[in-house]
């Protein structure tokens, strides 16, 4: 299969499409505009609908309505255009409508900046919009994961009827990697009972996220809850290097988790025993898998593009059995090799 | 000839169909529907003349016009 | 061996485009790469960078604060890149409009006077080239051929008839070293 | 004897929620005639709204999405791009569509979008208690207007079919009102080329509809018909605001 | 000083004038109507601004500029309204505008219902919005205490340039009790010298929340950062009964603190020792006592309106010098203090 | 010799960012030129958009807020409301007050809120690189309408002022443009008229710019300009739509 | 002692009036209290109800899910809230538009007509002050003069007139323990 | 009389002075400032009838016009 250089964002896009999506609707945002530009030249080659909407407010909404009728459907933004979209998110979560919203983050808060962050961990995996719902989150480490990633999170979306979201950063979108693209997905194959698109030869069909009588809005959050039990217990996702012999593991995903790399790199020249733990899904967190390092005796260092959000999940799924550092840069600035060699090499 | 049909448990006793009907031949009854509300009631049968003005004021849908 | 190599110039000098080369040629020949752009605030104009890495081993941080090589094509870029090259590494730079101040006597340094001798070759455009040839005769990272095959990549097709003229003006840079 | 008037398929066996003499229920009768009408109800979807009719679902035998808070044109849109075909409605009170939804309005049809709105405009927030709306007419009591609506202090009511027809996009605007007898089937007929327009794919078409809520104005039902007859239709004045040339006449 | 039995909101409202509050700008929403009908009231009888804006964004900038202008301005919605606001909310963070954020929480997510709701907390306290920020976050245990902590969320909100955030529920935002509200403030006391009111006399004022420049970027979260630590050095608040003796101690706030008091008085008269702790101050969080409480050897029940989100903190907190159990229930239901109850009975 | 052209007081010193030949520098002029006019400096308060403009604040010499992309109205109504004696007014581009801003522009206006809006028309979104804007016109290619602007698609550009135009709250409306130094002259003449309605407390003024985005549109700054004049102006006609009677007759 | 009573009838009974008038009583008597208000998904009609809490030590729990007194005006009410009263508990029913089906041999259950009580009295609305007149004495939780003085804070003055009125059910309620 | 003073630091070069110039006597210069543009300069200075069209077009406000 032929190998190709292609921009994180459009890597991305391509890979959307491949997996079956048809249906995009998003708002120009540095530093993510390479995705609705490539899906407005390419959905009319396939048939799909590219909608420049009006707002993140609607574009989100718009992803309601597609992905509700049965599409697969998807939007993309950055920080303060996927804040905007939370309302839609906890509808969308709640409504169980399945659909992929891409988050390639920046620097914030408020306008921020156009680098990278990763920031927006907190509000993916936990905060963002009311009540207690959950995104599966996604965190790709190269482009050839943009690709794969988002492959993997249409279906995931469609096997739990639950949004997906792709927690990548400026760098990742806007860098250029060889990719090798998946094939054409043949989209006959998702059948989806529950979509609206006319009550033919069958009874009404409902997407809703209301619960007027008590009763009925317990009924919908346990459901949701045990589709989160179920989703915890078989899709976490990580990826492990060199930890087996390690003394120190580092956590780190995305962007950070390149930077950390080649950190473990110039450490393990000089004969210290480095790890790197990334998680690939961010929620559901691979939590046993930290927990079961910790038991093995190995301490941890957490490396974000923030001032420390990540951390915490590393902490609770440790538990104190281990000891776990941190190292983090305010958002504008993106951690050195050398910065993350250098606290490797305190600890150590 | 004409006849109307009213549903007393949809009716909400609110009145539009009383005021709308040129014959002046709908009225609250003495008696609580289900809903707690007062239904309708056609007091001159014979008077009705079929126009379904009643019934295209209901909001609740409760009459049915014959005609 | 892993080659960090940054590109820095004014937006229009057309660094981005030989940092891509420059990946691209590597993923043909069989390397790992990546290419990370950098803008600065500006609308239009004012100063970027990209970091191209260019690895036998899978590549780690694709952001570049060590480069071990640097094409500097304006002022600006040669005075915030001139610091932070490794030890032993290359720099290139674009004599035509940048003047030496401090120099360094750990590195190879190479002046390239590249717009002068791109306007040589009828085009000042393509000075990037000329600067990218030098660096490339200094340091191997990729071939010629790679470039070439690189360029017909990564130009779209309406401007593959100016691939003659790009390669002429890498050829006119490897020639200087 | 013949049923003249009966209740319509696409309405639901459920009872409705809404107040006494609560305009809503006549309109959903409106709209649920007008898909009888075309026999639509394999191919509809509605899309519900925040407000007194969030809701609506209930009543309406078809498949329906509940919209977010003035989003249902951002919905509707995602069907209808997706399922060409179908006839996609959104049904929307005025703090919904004139409010916190006017940019999903108002966008929805420049662009064209070929789903059809029925917009209640009742002066008034109704499901949240009687709040003013962006339709309260000048001097009128709410909640949030306790003294009456002060226009030199929080400024005058939108006018939203004479907005939207500004836009290219629209094919068909019209403001209908429940006053009366007379009015209602006025207001059948507007709303059946509403959905005429739709599947002759014209464009947009959207039918703003004067209705009451007697609970929130403190008046009876019949008070409220006088008031929207005195009051509103004044201000709202009724009439086609756009219409394609070339629809074919609706023999509705 | 006279008694009066107020509603929640009402009181809040009420409070909020009282302190000074001169600009409110909101958007009706289920279960906080009272706030703004009562200010649409009010406002006018002391010279300040009642503004029902066009939406929950438009409210939360509307907010923006009043605050930035120097006045006392604060907006209130419930779940899907606060949603909404993220991006606002993560500008007034970043640009350190001062002002008060009320979320009376309704069931969710999505439109959800009109019950009571604690699962707010990871956006009130970490997610949200974009970007590493924070905002102040009082949790009123009583009607008296809407009262109470809107002043001093007003008073802290300036005294950090920070926005406060009330984070109230359903009940506690409809219940009445009996309340004493404080004299009128004086509104002259307070100096805002970067306000921006028109350069007199002075340079420039500037409200901004952009860093462009990735140093000037990296420079607004260093200050964020740095006042981020004073806070937590100096505005933990929270109330404590019967700990010094128990086994058992509760974690709890607002209405589930109130619940979780009964339960504690059911269980006392059988013996068991069981106290309570109630973070008044939900960020930031009353780490420290319950590090100490862990320390002398207690074990821990928290009871949330959620499926468990404020546990995370306690557990961070604790870290595992103690078990720490959890009882929460699904939106939709509100925990009985016979189910506290019994949990209590199981643990002891 | 006396100066008869000089740079406005109201204008900082700062070098703006602008790309050769984009015409909001033009439009800063003539901002600061009102405020020097009127003597403004002391008592205004501008709000920055999102947009290209948003550095705005560093080319003012007036105290600024940088409001979220499209909010610009609802930052200016917090200002104004709390600071009535003040001067308040935005400076948004098209994506930000037609596209995202779109509800926050209409309530502002529709509540005869005392500001002055400066909308930038360049039919297109110039600080991210040239997607299509509402105002994007029929036909016109841009980033995401990469064929171009296919009507049957995505619909038909919004024209701000007519739209603005159906509501009872706006006092002044106004389009002009930049295409030449006559229009330029017209064009400081209606900004300066828009803030002396706001001093005079009349209510909302807006004045619409046709303007060039040289960068994305692909053509020289002097090209821009002639596709203003030939493009724009045709579907976006010239002129005053909204003016209080009794104002006093601007010397400006 | 704490006393934790639930006041449930339709929209439009008055039991959240009779609810806050024992709470506010309460409160002018020295108790601490608390009253809590619970609709139905209805915009008008439908079933509401009211807890309320006077007690001598500070409220815990405002929501009541185990009363120790019901005041039940219709059907529904009667039949939710029966079986959740606590042994020994008071619970006084609107035997005008309430039938009992079943019943509870550990409760104080009082049967109050107070329809037609109220219809006596001339306006069938006070049907809540008869039954919260029957409560009281039974329970005592609050005094006669302590919902006089309640009637003046709860009602607005325009319907201050209605007082008399009020109280007269009042104690046409307590008449009937 | 009449004479226009250029900031050349402020000039971007972009020409639209020297289309809007009645006279025809602006063009740019053949030197770079420091910004990398080339300023715009005044050929026939005499020729100047003080109109100001060119720094009522100008972006970066480098034109001041005396007369
Ligand atoms: C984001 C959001 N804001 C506010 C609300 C609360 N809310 C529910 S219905 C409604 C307005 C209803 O008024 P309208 O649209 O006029 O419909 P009506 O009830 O009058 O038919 C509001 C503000 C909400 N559910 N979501
Ligand atoms: C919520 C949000 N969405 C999107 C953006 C990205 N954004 C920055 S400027 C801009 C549009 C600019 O276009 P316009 O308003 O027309 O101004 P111009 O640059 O053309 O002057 C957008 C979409 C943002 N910063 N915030
Ligand atoms: S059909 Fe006409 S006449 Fe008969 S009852 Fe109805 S309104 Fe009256
Ligand atoms: S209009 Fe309908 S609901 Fe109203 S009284 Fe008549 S029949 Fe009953
Ligand atoms: S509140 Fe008003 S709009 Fe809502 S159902 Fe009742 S009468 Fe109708
Ligand atoms: S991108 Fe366009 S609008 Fe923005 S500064 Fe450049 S020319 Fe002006
Ligand atoms: S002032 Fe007039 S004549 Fe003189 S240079 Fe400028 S445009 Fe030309
Ligand atoms: S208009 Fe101004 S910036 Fe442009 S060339 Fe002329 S002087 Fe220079
Ligand atoms: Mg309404
Ligand atoms: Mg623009």
């Amino acid at each position: 299969m032929e190998k190709i250089m292609m921009k994180g964002n459009e890597a991305l896009a391509e890979g959307a499409i491949r997996a079956g999506c048809r249906f995009f609707a998003g708002y120009p945002i540095t530093p993510q505009n390479e995705v609705p530009e490539y899906m407005s030249r390419r959905m009319p080659e396939v048939d799909g609908v590219f909608l420049q909407a009006e707002s993140e407010v609607s574009a989100i909404n718009m992803v309601y309505g597609a992905g509700g009728a049965g599409c697969r459907a998807m939007t993309s933004s950055s920080s303060p255009g996927i804040s905007l979209k939370q309302e839609g998110i906890s509808y969308i979560a709640c409504a169980q409508v399945p659909c992929v919203i891409v988050n390639v983050a920046r620097g914030g808060p408020g306008l921020g900046g156009l680098t990278s962050s990763q920031a927006d961990y907190f509000q993916a995996t936990k905060g963002g919009g009311h009540g207690d719902y959950r995104l599966i989150v996604f965190s790709p480490g190269t482009v050839q994961e943009m690709v794969d990633l988002i492959g993997l999170a249409f279906d995931k979306a469609d096997e739990y009827r639950n949004p997906a979201m792709i927690l990548s950063d400026a760098i990742m979108g806007q860098m250029m990697e060889p990719v090798v693209l998946p094939e054409m997905r043949d989209l006959q194959q998702i059948n989806k009972p529950w979509a609206t698109t006319g009550m033919k030869n069958r009874g009404q069909n409902l997407i809703n996220s209301l619960g007027l009588l008590p009763e009925d809005l317990v009924r919908i959050n346990q459901e949701l809850q045990e589709k989160y039990k179920r989703i915890e217990a078989n899709e976490v996702r990580y990826a492990v290097e060199d930890v087996d012999d390690a003394d120190l593991v580092l956590v780190a995903y995305g962007t950070s988790s390149r930077i950390a790399r080649s950190a473990m790199g110039l450490a393990r020249k000089e004969g210290k025993k480095v790890g790197l733990l990334r998680p690939i899904t961010l929620w559901p967190f691979p939590k046993q898998p930290l927990a079961d390092l910790a038991a093995a005796g190995k301490r941890f260092l957490v490396v974000e593009m923030s001032v420390g959000q990540m951390v915490e999940d590393v902490i609770l799924a440790v538990n104190d059995r281990s000891k776990v550092d941190f190292f983090g840069v305010p958002n504008g600035a993106v951690p050195t090799v050398r910065q993350v060699y250098n606290r490797i090499m305190e600890i150590l | 000839m004409a006849k109307i049909d009213i549903n007393e448990e949809r009716c909400k006793g609110c009145e539009l169909c009383v005021h709308a009907c040129p014959k002046g031949i709908l009225a609250l009854a003495d008696k609580f529907n289900n809903q707690g509300y007062r239904p309708v009631e056609i007091l001159d049968a014979e008077k009705c003349i079929g126009c379904a003005f009643c019934a295209r004021m209901c909001p609740d849908v409760a009459i049915e016009v014959y005609k | 061996m892993t080659h960090e190599i940054i590109c820095a110039g004014f937006g229009g000098q057309g660094v981005m485009l030989i940092g891509q080369l420059i990946a691209y040629a590597g993923m043909v020949e069989g390397k790992n790469v990546s290419w990370v752009p950098s803008y600065g605030p500006e609308m239009r104009g004012g100063t970027a960078n990209c970091s191209v890495v260019v690895s036998d081993e899978p590549v780690g941080s694709p952001v570049i604060s060590e480069p071990n090589g640097v094409i500097a094509m304006n002022q600006p870029s040669l005075e915030r890149f001139l610091p932070v090259v490794k030890p032993g590494g290359v720099l290139v730079y674009n004599s035509s409009l940048i003047t030496m101040k401090e120099t360094r006597d750990d590195l190879h340094i190479i002046a390239v006077p590249a717009n002068e001798l791109a306007t040589e070759l009828g085009n000042s455009k393509v000075s990037n080239l000329v600067a990218l040839g030098a660096f490339l005769q200094k340091t191997n990272v990729v071939t010629a051929d790679g470039i070439e095959k690189a360029l017909e990549k990564v130009l779209p097709p309406h401007r593959h008839k100016l691939i003659p003229l790009n390669l002429e003006a890498l050829r006119k840079g490897m020639a200087l070293v | 004897m013949q049923k003249v008037f009966e209740r319509p398929k696409a309405l639901s066996d459920k009872k409705m929620h809404y107040c006494p003499g609560c305009t809503h229920g006549i309109v959903h009768r409106l709209v649920a005639e007008a898909i009888d009408h075309f026999g639509l109800q394999e191919k509809t979807i509605g899309v519900a709204p925040v407000g007194c009719a969030v809701l609506a679902y209930e009543y309406f035998n078809l498949d329906f999405q509940e919209a977010a808070h003035g989003r249902a044109p951002a919905v509707a849109t995602g069907i209808k791009r997706v399922l060409p075909e179908s006839v996609v409605f959104t049904y929307q009170g005025d703090g919904d569509l004139a409010s916190i939804g006017l940019a999903e309005i108002v966008h929805a049809a420049t662009r064209g979008e070929k789903i059809t709105v029925i917009f209640i405009n009742n002066a008034i927030y109704g499901m949240t208690g009687g709040q003013m709306a962006p339709t309260t007419l000048p001097g009128q009591k709410t909640t949030t207007s306790p003294y009456g609506r002060d226009t030199s202090r929080v400024g005058f009511p939108i006018r939203v079919c004479e907005l939207l027809n500004t836009l290219d996009g629209p094919a068909y605007l019209a403001r209908v009102s429940m006053h009366d007898p007379k009015n209602v089937l006025q207001a059948g007929k507007a709303i059946k080329k509403a959905f005429q327009v739709q599947l002759e794919g014209k464009g947009f078409s959207l039918v703003e509809v004067l209705s009451s809520c007697p609970t929130n104005w403190g008046m009876t039902p019949n008070q409220a018909l006088k008031w929207v007859e005195e009051k509103m239709v004044p201000y709202y004045p009724l009439g086609v605001f756009r219409t394609p040339e070339e629809v074919s006449s609706c023999d509705a």
